[in-house]
C-alpha cells in the first residue's frame, strides 16, 4: 500500500489541510469556528508528521518520533480546546458575543 | 600622598547628594550646609592635589599620577578598569572647578531665596519650594563634573558626562512646574524651562551619541579606552594600518576624531549645536554659571584636551582632524559674537559670549595651541561665572533679564557693579586682567604661526583667516561687553519703579562675586608671556605620548600682539561708549544698532537657525518646532494621509474630494495658521498615529498580519538563497 | 501501473476528496453547528489517512480523542452561544479577501516546496505492531515530555475550571 | 536511565513538585491561607534558584580548563548509557541526541526565571490578597515559571513545542485570571486565538525539518542540514514558519500585535511576568535553533535579524509614543527592548568573535529582566494603593511616593540606555557587538532609536515631578514585600553596571557551548 501511493500526495492533502485551516482561523466571525480552523490546521500538521515517520524513517518500529510528536500535538490540541472554549465561555458570559470582531476593547 | 585620595573628590559632593535625598531632604538650611561641606571638603582634596602636581612640575606630564584599581567592565578580549588619571591640565582643572563650584554653591544660598511683597505690602523672604533638592541636583552635577576630570579612562568619562546631561536636563528645567504657592515665576516661565530642558537635553543627546560611537570605534580600533595606554604610538599605528578604510579615501582615525569632537560640538554649544544654551538661560541664575562657567561646557573642551592625541595623530594622518576643530570653533567664536550683540536680555549676552568664548578655546587647540587653550578654559571659568553671578544679582534685585529696563544700577549696587566691571573687562581682553593674558596668548599663537612662520616654511593663509576672525570676534565681544555695561550699569535708570526696588545683595552672593574677581585680577600671572609658569607646568613635560610643546620667547611680535590686541579690544569699547555711552540710551529709545536694519534683524533672530532645524522657545512660553522638523512632519503626514486613502480605497469622490480640502485646509492650520505643535508630536507623532491604526483590536488581523509576516520571511529567505 | 495501484490511489483519493470537502464545509458553512458537524467528518477522515498511513493507534487516539473529547466540548460551546450567529448573519469578517489571497499564496508556496525538496524515503515496510514499542519508547525515550504533558494537562483543568466557572 | 539524573532536573523538579503541593493544600484549605502558600511559592523559587546556582557552580573534576562552570549533560536521549561517569562530566559536543539538556545555557536561563518569578512574586503578594484564586494563582505560577525554564533547556522540536505550548497555556490562564474584568478575559482570548495560530503554523514548520531529516533533535538535524545544500530552501522555508511561533513568545515585530493588548488587559504582576518571561525563554530556543540547526545559512539569518531588529525597535519606540497608558507604553517600549536583543542576535558572525553576539544578548537580557521588572514594581505598588495606571494619574508622585518616583526615574534612564545603569550596559556590549561584527550602521539605526525612545521615558517622567498632584492625594504606602523586591531590583540595576564581572562570565560560559556548533 505505501508504495503504491507517492508521498507528496500526504503532503499536498496536508498542506491543503492547513490552508483551509488557516483561512478558517483567519476569517471566521465565530471565535468557535475560528478555534475549529486552528484543529484543522494541528491535523493538516499530524497527517505531515505521520507520513513522514511512515516514509522516512529508517526503521518505524524502533524510530517512532513522529508518531510520537503527533501524539502529543493531539494532547495539547485537547488542553488548547479546553483553555479556548473556557475563555469563549468567559466572554460569552460578559459581554454577550463570541464575534472576534467585536472582541477590541483593547485596541491602539 | 594626597593624589591617593583622588576618587574622594568625586566621591564628597556625590555623598552630600545622597544624604539629602534620602536624609535631610526637608529641611533646607541642613541640606545647604551638608552640599556646602561636601563642596569645601573637595576643594581642600583637590587643592592637595593640585599643590602636590604643582611641587612635581613638568616631571607630572611624563609620569601622570594613574590608578586603575578597579577591573570594571569585560569588552571583547580586554577589561575596562575604573580608577584615576591626574596629569597636570588635569590637575589645574581640579584647583578651577571646586572653587568656582564652591562661590557659586554659596551664592544659590541666598539665590534661591525669593523676597516678595504680599497683599499688606510687607516684604516677605522665603525659600524657593524646592530649595533642598536644588541642592542635591547641583550636588549631584558637581560630583560628575569632578569624576569627569579625573576619570581614567573615556568610558569613565562618558557616563560622568551623561549623568551630567541628565543632571542638566532637571536644573534647566528647574522651573518647569509650579507649584500653587509660588509666586517668583509665572506660566511663561514654566513653558519656556520645559521647552529649554527638552531642547538641551535631546540637542546634546545628539552629540552624546556622535561621541558614543566614536568611542566604541576607538575602543575597537585601538584596544583601549584608558588614558594611559590608549594614545601609545605603536597602537595608534596599528589602528591605521591593520583596519580597512571606512569610505574610499578616509581613515579610520579622523573619522573617530570628528564623532568625539562632535560629542564636543553639542556639549560646548558649539555651531551648529549651539541653539540649546541660551535657551538654557531659563534655568536658576546659579545653574547658568555652573553650566557655562565651571562643569557642563568645560567639559566639551576638556574632552578635545582629553582627545588632543587622538586628534594630532589623525591631523598628521589620515586628515584635517585639527582644522575642522580650529574651523569650528573660530567661526562660533565670530558667529555667537555677532548675535551677542543684538540681545536684550542679560543672561543671553552672556550665553552668545559663553559660546564665542569657548570657540575660541576649540579653535586654539585646533591650532596646536594647547597650552594657551588649556589656560582661557581657567581663566573663563572665573570671570565667566563673575559674570553669571554678577547678572543673577542684578536679576535678584530688579525682577527683570531686559536690559533695557536697567541703567545706572552701579549707584545702588557698587559691590556687584565693580566685579561685574572687573569680570566685563576680563572677557573683553583688557590688560592686566586675566583674559587679557589668555586671550593674548591665544591670538598671539594663531598670529605666530599664521604670519610669521618658522624659518623654511611659508605663511599659512588658514591660520591667517582664523586669525582674523579671532580678532573680529574679540571687537565684537568687547562691543557688546560694554554695551552690557553701559545699558545696565552706567546711564540713567529707564524703568524707575525698578530702579527704587534694586539693592545691594545680601553677603551670601557679593562674597563669592568679590572672591571670583580677585582670582579675575590675579589668576592671568600665572601664564604671562614673560614668565609663563603655567606653560612650564602644563605643556613642558608633553601631554599623553605628544612631546613637549615649544613656547617662545618674548620677542617682538609677542610684544606687537599685546599692543594690538589692546587697541582691537579698546577700540571695540570705544565704538560701544560712542554709541551707548556717549549719550546714555532713555526709556523707549530703539537701539542705535538697530539702523544696522535687515542686518540687525538677522542678528536679533539669532540667523534664524531655531525656525530653521531648531526648536524656537518663544517669551510667553509658547514653542514651535523648526522649518525642517516641520517639513519633516508635514511629509509624515503627506505620507500618513496617502496610506490611509490608498488602503481605504473605497471612499467614495465627492467625500474623497472634501477630505482633501478639510485636510489641507487642516494642514494649513496647523503648520502655518498656528503652527504650535509640538516638535516630537509632529515628527515622530504622526508615525507613531499611522502604525497605531494598526493596532485594529481584532485578533485575527494580527494573526493575519503575522501570517504575512511569517511568509514574508520565508520569501526573503528563499530570494536571498537564489540569488 | 498494475490494479493494486490503481485501486490504492482511488482509495486515497476518495478519502483526500471527502476530508477536504468536510474541511471546507467547517470553514464555510454559516451555521456553527453544522461546521462542528463536517469538523466531526474532517476529524473521521484524517483517521482514515492514518489508517493507510499504518498508523492505527494514532487512529484510535484520533477518534478518542478529536471525535471523542474535542469534537464534543466545540459542539457543547456551540450550544451554550447558541442563538448568537443567525442565518442571515454574515460569517466572514472584513478581510476573509485578503486572508483568501494570503492562503493562496501559501499553498502555492508550499505546493512548490513539496515538489522540490528530496524528502527522506527509507521505503522500509513495518514488519510487527508498533504499539508494543510505541509504549516502551513513551516510557524511555520519551519519558520525560510525557510526564510534563500529565502536569500540563491537570494545570489545564484547573485553569479551565477557573476561567469558566460561574 | 539514572536516578542521578534527576539531580540535573532539580530546579524544574522543585517547581513543579511545590505547585502540585499548593493546588492540593489549596484544595485541603479552601481559600484560607492563601498567604502562606504564596511563601511556599516564594520558598520554591528560591530553592530553585538556589539548585540552579549550585549546578551552575559545580567546578567540573575533569577539566579545569574548559568550562569550569557546570557540566554539560544531555538528559533522556535514547543513545546515552546513563552511567554515573558519563553524566558527571560530558565534553563539550554539539548535543546531536539530546532531548533535554542541563547545560551553561540552561543554568543562564534557570538563574533568570527563578529570578523573574521571584521578583514578580513580591508583587503579586499585595495583588492577589483580595482576590480569590489566590492558591491557585501560584501553582499557574510556578508552573509557568518551570515551563519558561524547560523551554530554555529544550534541544529537540518537540520538547520545544511541548514547553513553549505549557508556558502559553499557563500564560493564557493567567492573563484571564481576573475574569469578572472584561478586559482581563479579552486579553485572554486574544493571545490565545492568536497563540494557537502560531503554534500551528510554527508546527507545521517543525514537521517540515522532520521530513527532511527524520530526526526530531536540533542537533541532528543541523548535521544534516549542513550536509546537505539541496535543504536550503526547506530548511529556510520552515525556520521562516517556526519563527512565527518563537518570534510570537518573544514579541518580535511582524509577530507582536498580541502584546499590548496581552498587557494592557492582564492583571500587572501577569503583565510584568509576561514582559520578561516568555521574551526571555524565546531567545534562549531561538538561540539553539539559529546556531544548532541552521547555522549554516548565517549570510541568510544575519540579515534578516538585521531587519527585524530595526523593525521591532522602530515600531516599539515609535508607537509608544502616543500611548498614555502606562501598561501598554511600557508594553511597547518592551517590544522595542526585544529588537535591542535582536542586534545582539544578528551580531553572531563568524567576523572577530563569534560568541561575542550571544554574550551581548544574554547580558542585556539580565540587564533588562531587572530594569524592566523593576519599572513594573512601581507600576504595581502605584496601582495597588490607586488603581491608577494611566500617565495623567501620575502626576506629583513626588510628592505622595518619593520613592517610587525616583526609582521611576533610574529605571526609565536604565531603559532608555543612560549610564549608570544596567541598560546603557547592555547597550554598550549589543552596539559594541553589532560595531564589531561590521554593523555599524544597524548600530546606528539602535543609537537613534534609543534617542526615541527616551522621549516618551521622559513623558513617565515629567508628570511624576514636574505636574502637582490633585488636592488631597493620599502619600501611598506600599508592602515590605514590594520594597524588597524594589531594592532588589534597583541594587542589581546599579550594580551591574558597577560590578559587571560575575554577569559577563556567567554569560560567557553560557555562549560557550555554542563554541562547537561555531567551529
Amino acid at each position: 500500500m505505501i508504495t503504491q501511493i507517492p508521498l507528496v500526495y500526504y503532503l499536498a492533502l496536508a498542506a491543503a489541510l492547513f490552508c483551509i485551516g488557516s483561512f478558517g482561523a483567519l476569517s471566521r466571525r465565530n471565535a468557535i469556528a475560528v478555534l475549529m480552523g486552528i484543529e484543522l490546521m494541528l491535523n493538516a500538521v499530524n497527517i505531515n508528521l505521520v507520513a513522514f515517520w511512515r516514509y522516512g524513517a529508517a526503521d518505524p518500529l524502533v524510530d517512532q518520533a513522529g508518531i510520537v510528536f503527533a501524539l502529543f500535538v493531539i494532547t495539547l490540541a485537547a488542553a488548547e480546546a479546553a483553555i479556548g472554549l473556557a475563555l469563549i465561555i468567559a466572554i460569552y458570559r460578559s459581554r454577550d458575543t463570541v464575534n472576534v470582531e467585536e472582541i477590541n476593547l483593547l485596541k491602539w | 600622598m594626597v593624589q591617593n585620595f583622588t576618587l574622594f573628590i568625586p566621591l564628597l559632593p556625590f555623598l552630600a547628594f545622597a544624604i539629602i535625598v534620602l536624609l535631610t531632604r526637608n529641611n533646607n538650611r541642613l541640606s545647604a550646609l551638608v552640599a556646602i561641606l561636601s563642596i569645601v571638603a573637595a576643594l581642600m582634596l583637590s587643592y592637595g592635589v593640585f599643590l602636590e602636581a604643582l611641587s612635581e612640575g613638568a616631571e607630572l606630564a611624563a609620569n601622570p599620577f594613574y590608578g586603575a584599581p578597579i577591573a570594571w567592565m569585560p569588552f571583547g578580549g580586554m577589561t575596562i578598569n575604573f580608577g584615576w588619571y591626574v596629569d597636570p591640565i588635569g590637575a589645574a582643572m581640579l584647583f578651577m572647578v571646586p572653587t568656582v563650584c564652591l562661590m557659586i554653591f554659596i551664592y544659590s544660598t541666598a539665590y534661591m531665596r525669593h523676597n516678595h511683597v504680599d497683599e499688606h505690602g510687607h516684604p516677605h523672604a522665603e525659600d524657593d519650594p524646592r530649595y533642598a533638592r536644588f541642592f542635591a541636583y547641583i550636588s549631584l552635577f558637581t560630583a560628575m563634573m569632578l569624576l569627569l576630570v579625573v576619570s581614567s579612562n573615556l568610558l569613565q568619562f562618558f557616563i560622568a558626562w551623561e549623568v551630567m546631561g541628565f543632571c542638566s536636563y532637571a536644573l534647566i528645567g528647574f522651573w518647569s512646574f509650579r507649584g500653587r504657592k509660588e509666586h517668583h515665576i509665572d506660566d511663561a516661565q514654566v513653558g519656556r524651562a520645559r521647552g529649554a530642558a527638552i531642547k538641551a537635553f535631546l540637542t546634546t543627546r545628539v552629540g552624546d551619541i556622535l561621541f558614543m560611537t566614536g568611542m566604541i570605534l576607538l575602543l575597537i580600533t585601538l584596544g583601549s579606552l584608558d588614558f594611559n595606554k590608549m594614545y601609545d604610538p605603536a597602537a595608534m599605528n596599528n589602528m591605521l594600518a591593520g583596519l580597512a578604510q571606512p569610505l574610499p579615501g578616509v581613515e579610520w582615525p579622523v573619522v573617530i576624531a570628528l564623532l568625539i569632537f562632535g560629542g564636543t560640538i553639542a556639549k560646548s554649544a558649539q555651531f551648529p549645536l549651539h541653539i540649546w544654551l541660551p535657551d538654557a538661560m531659563e534655568g536658576p541664575t546659579p545653574v547658568s554659571a555652573l553650566i557655562h562657567a565651571a562643569t557642563m561646557v568645560s567639559a566639551g573642551i576638556f574632552l578635545i584636551i582629553r582627545a588632543y592625541p587622538l586628534l594630532e595623530f589623525a591631523q598628521q594622518t589620515s586628515g584635517p582632524a585639527m582644522q575642522i576643530v580650529a574651523f569650528v570653533g573660530a567661526f562660533t567664536a565670530l558667529f555667537a559674537a555677532t548675535i551677542g550683540l543684538a540681545q536684550n536680555d542679560i543672561k543671553r549676552v552672556l550665553a552668545f559670549s559663553t559660546i564665542s568664548q569657548l570657540g575660541y578655546m576649540l579653535a586654539a587647540l585646533g591650532i596646536g595651541a594647547f597650552v594657551s587653550g588649556s589656560f582661557h578654559l581657567l581663566t573663563h571659568a572665573f570671570f565667566k561665572a563673575l559674570l553669571f553671578l554678577g547678572a543673577g544679582a542684578v536679576i535678584h534685585s530688579i525682577g527683570t533679564n531686559d536690559m533695557f529696563k536697567m541703567g545706572g544700577l552701579i549707584r545702588k549696587m557698587p559691590i556687584t557693579g565693580i566685579t561685574f566691571f572687573v569680570g566685563a573687562f576680563a572677557l573683553m581682553g583688557i590688560f592686566p586682567l586675566s583674559g587679557f593674558w589668555s586671550k593674548d596668548e591665544i591670538l598671539l599663537d594663531a598670529m605666530r604661526e599664521g604670519f610669521y612662520p618658522h624659518a623654511g616654511m611659508s605663511q599659512d593663509l588658514f591660520l591667517q583667516i582664523i586669525y582674523l576672525m579671532l580678532a573680529i570676534a574679540a571687537f565684537l565681544t568687547a562691543l557688546y561687553t560694554g554695551r552690557q555695561l553701559f545699558l545696565t550699569f552706567l546711564g540713567k535708570p529707564r524703568d524707575q519703579a525698578a530702579y527704587d526696588h534694586a539693592h545691594e545683595s545680601p553677603v551670601a552672593m557679593w562674597a563669592p562675586l568679590a572672591v571670583l574677581a580677585t582670582f579675575t585680577v590675579f589668576l592671568g600671572f600665572w601664564n604671562t608671556p614673560f614668565a609663563p609658569a603655567f606653560f612650564h607646568f602644563v605643556g613642558e613635560g608633553g601631554f599623553m605620548g605628544l612631546p613637549p610643546f615649544e613656547h617662545s620667547e618674548f620677542d617682538p611680535i609677542a610684544l606687537t600682539n599685546m599692543l594690538v590686541s589692546t587697541g582691537i579690544a579698546l577700540s571695540g569699547f570705544a565704538v560701544a561708549w560712542g554709541l551707548y555711552g556717549f549719550r546714555p540710551i532713555q526709556a523707549g529709545q530703539p537701539d542705535p544698532l538697530a539702523r544696522l536694519g535687515f542686518v540687525w534683524k538677522i542678528l536679533v533672530n539669532k540667523y534664524w537657525l531655531d525656525e530653521l532645524y531648531g526648536y524656537k522657545i518663544n517669551l510667553d512660553g509658547t514653542a514651535q518646532p523648526g522649518l525642517l522638523i516641520r517639513l519633516v512632519g508635514a511629509f509624515m503626514r503627506l505620507c500618513a494621509w496617502f496610506d490611509r486613502n490608498v488602503v481605504d480605497g473605497l471612499v467614495n469622490l465627492a467625500g474623497w474630494l472634501s477630505r482633501i480640502l478639510a485636510r489641507l485646509w487642516g494642514w494649513v492650520d496647523t503648520h502655518i495658521v498656528d503652527g504650535l505643535v509640538n516638535a516630537t508630536a509632529s515628527v515622530t507623532g504622526e508615525i507613531a498615529e499611522w502604525w497605531r491604526t494598526m493596532q485594529t483590536g481584532n485578533v485575527q488581523n494580527y494573526a493575519l498580519m503575522a501570517m504575512v509576516g511569517a511568509m514574508a520571511i520565508a520569501i526573503l529567505f528563499l530570494l536571498r538563497s537564489f540569488t | 501501473m498494475d490494479v493494486s495501484t490503481i485501486i490504492a490511489q482511488l482509495l486515497f483519493f476518495l478519502v483526500a476528496a471527502l476530508t477536504l470537502t468536510a474541511a471546507f464545509l467547517t470553514v464555510l458553512a454559516r451555521n456553527v453547528f453544522h461546521a462542528a458537524l463536517a469538523l466531526v467528518g474532517t476529524f473521521f477522515g484524517v483517521a482514515a489517512i492514518y489508517l493507510m498511513l499504518e498508523a492505527e493507534f494514532l487512529a484510535i487516539v484520533q477518534i478518542l480523542i478529536y471525535i471523542g473529547a474535542i469534537a464534543v466540548l466545540i459542539l457543547f460551546a456551540v450550544m451554550l452561544t447558541r442563538g448568537l450567529m443567525q442565518h442571515d448573519q454574515i460569517s466572514f469578517n472584513h478581510q476573509w479577501a485578503w486572508v483568501a489571497l494570503v492562503v493562496g499564496t501559501l499553498f502555492l508556496g508550499m505546493f512548490i516546496l513539496i515538489l522540490q525538496v528530496p524528502w527522506l524515503q527509507s521505503g522500509a515496510a513495518v514488519t510487527a505492531d508498533t504499539v508494543p514499542s510505541l509504549g516502551q519508547q513513551l516510557m524511555t525515550t520519551y519519558l520525560l515530555p510525557f510526564e510534563v504533558v500529565s502536569v500540563l494537562l491537570l494545570a489545564t483543568l484547573v485553569g479551565a475550571f477557573i476561567i469558566a466557572r460561574e | 536511565m539514572d536516578v542521578f539524573v534527576l539531580f540535573y532536573l532539580s530546579p524544574e523538579l522543585i517547581l513543579m513538585g511545590f505547585a502540585l503541593l499548593i493546588l492540593g493544600l489549596d484544595l485541603l484549605w479552601r481559600e484560607r491561607n492563601a498567604q502562606t502558600l504564596g511563601y511556599l511559592a516564594l520558598a520554591a523559587l528560591v530553592a530553585a534558584l538556589g539548585m540552579s546556582i549550585v549546578l551552575g557552580l559545580r567546578v567540573s573534576a575533569t577539566d579545569a580548563s574548559g568550562l569550569q562552570w557546570g557540566n554539560q549533560v544531555a538528559l533522556f536521549c535514547g543513545v546515552c548509557g546513563g552511567t554515573f561517569a558519563d553524566l558527571l562530566y560530558w565534553a563539550p559536543r554539539d548535543l546531536a541526541d539530546a532531548l533535554y539538556v542541563s547545560d551553561n545555557l540552561t543554568n543562564f536561563f534557570r538563574i533568570v526565571g527563578s529570578l523573574t518569578g521571584i521578583i514578580v512574586l513580591m508583587a503579586s503578594f499585595d495583588y492577589m490578597r483580595a482576590r480569590k484564586y489566590a492558591g491557585e494563582f501560584y501553582a499557574l505560577f510556578l508552573l509557568a515559571v518551570a515551563a519558561l525554564i524547560m523551554m530554555a533547556a529544550s534541544t529537540n522540536l518537540l520538547m520545544i513545542f511541548l514547553t513553549l505550548e505549557f508556558l502559553s497555556i499557563m500564560s493564557y490562564i493567567l492573563t484571564g485570571f481576573l475574569r469578572e474584568d472584561k478586559r482581563s478575559i479579552e486579553a485572554a482570548l486574544k493571545y490565545f486565538l492568536y497563540g494557537a495560530i502560531a503554534s500551528a503554523v510554527m508546527l507545521y514548520g517543525m514537521s517540515l525539518f522532520y521530513g527532511a531529516t527524520g530526526s526530531l533533535n536540533l542537533g541532528e538535524i543541523g548535521k544534516v542540514i549542513t550536509g546537505d545544500t539541496n535543504y536550503e530552501i526547506m530548511a529556510l522555508f520552515a525556520f521562516g514558519l517556526m519563527l512565527a511561533g518563537i518570534g510570537f513568545k518573544i514579541a518580535l515585530v511582524p509577530f507582536h500585535m498580541w502584546a499590548p493588548d496581552a498587557y494592557e488587559g492582564a492583571p500587572t504582576p501577569v503583565t510584568a511576568f509576561l514582559s520578561v518571561g516568555p521574551k526571555v525563554a524565546g531567545f534562549a530556543v531561538l538561540l539553539r535553533v539559529v546556531l544548532q540547526v541552521i547555522v549554516v545559512y548565517r549570510n541568510d539569518w544575519v540579515t534578516i535579524f538585521a531587519t527585524l531588529a530595526i523593525l521591532t525597535m522602530t515600531l516599539g519606540n515609535v508607537v509608544a509614543l502616543t500611548q498614555t497608558n502606562l501598561k501598554r507604553l511600557l508594553a511597547y517600549s518592551s517590544i522595542a527592548q526585544a529588537g535591542y536583543m535582536l542586534i545582539g542576535m544578528a551580531s553572531i558572525s563568524f567576523s572577530a568573535n563569534p560568541l561575542e553576539g550571544i554574550n551581548a544578548v544574554l547580558i542585556y537580557i539580565a540587564a533588562y529582566l531587572f530594569t524592566n521588572l523593576g519599572a513594573f514594581l512601581v507600576v504595581i505598588a502605584i496601582e495597588n494603593k490607586t488603581g491608577a495606571v494611566d500617565l495623567s494619574q501620575y502626576s506629583g508622585m513626588i510628592k505622595r511616593a518619593p520613592g517610587l518616583a525616583v526609582l521611576m526615574v533610574y529605571f526609565m534612564l536604565s531603559l532608555a540606555g543612560i549610564p549608570p545603569t544596567a541598560g546603557f550596559l547592555g547597550k554598550f556590549f549589543v552596539f559594541g557587538a553589532a560595531i564589531n561584527a561590521d554593523l555599524g550602521w544597524l548600530a546606528a539605526i539602535g543609537v537613534i532609536n534609543s534617542v526615541i525612545s527616551l522621549f516618551y521615558y521622559m513623558r513617565v517622567i515629567r508628570p511624576m515631578f514636574f505636574e502637582v498632584a490633585p488636592e488631597g492625594a493620599a502619600p501611598i504606602t506600599y508592602s515590605r514585600w514590594i520594597r524588597a523586591g524594589l531594592v532588589i531590583t534597583s541594587v542589581m540595576t546599579l550594580l551591574i553596571m558597577l560590578l559587571p564581572m560575575p554577569l559577563f562570565n556567567l554569560a560567557s560560559y553560557g555562549a560557550q557551548i555554542f563554541g562547537v556548533a561555531m567551529r
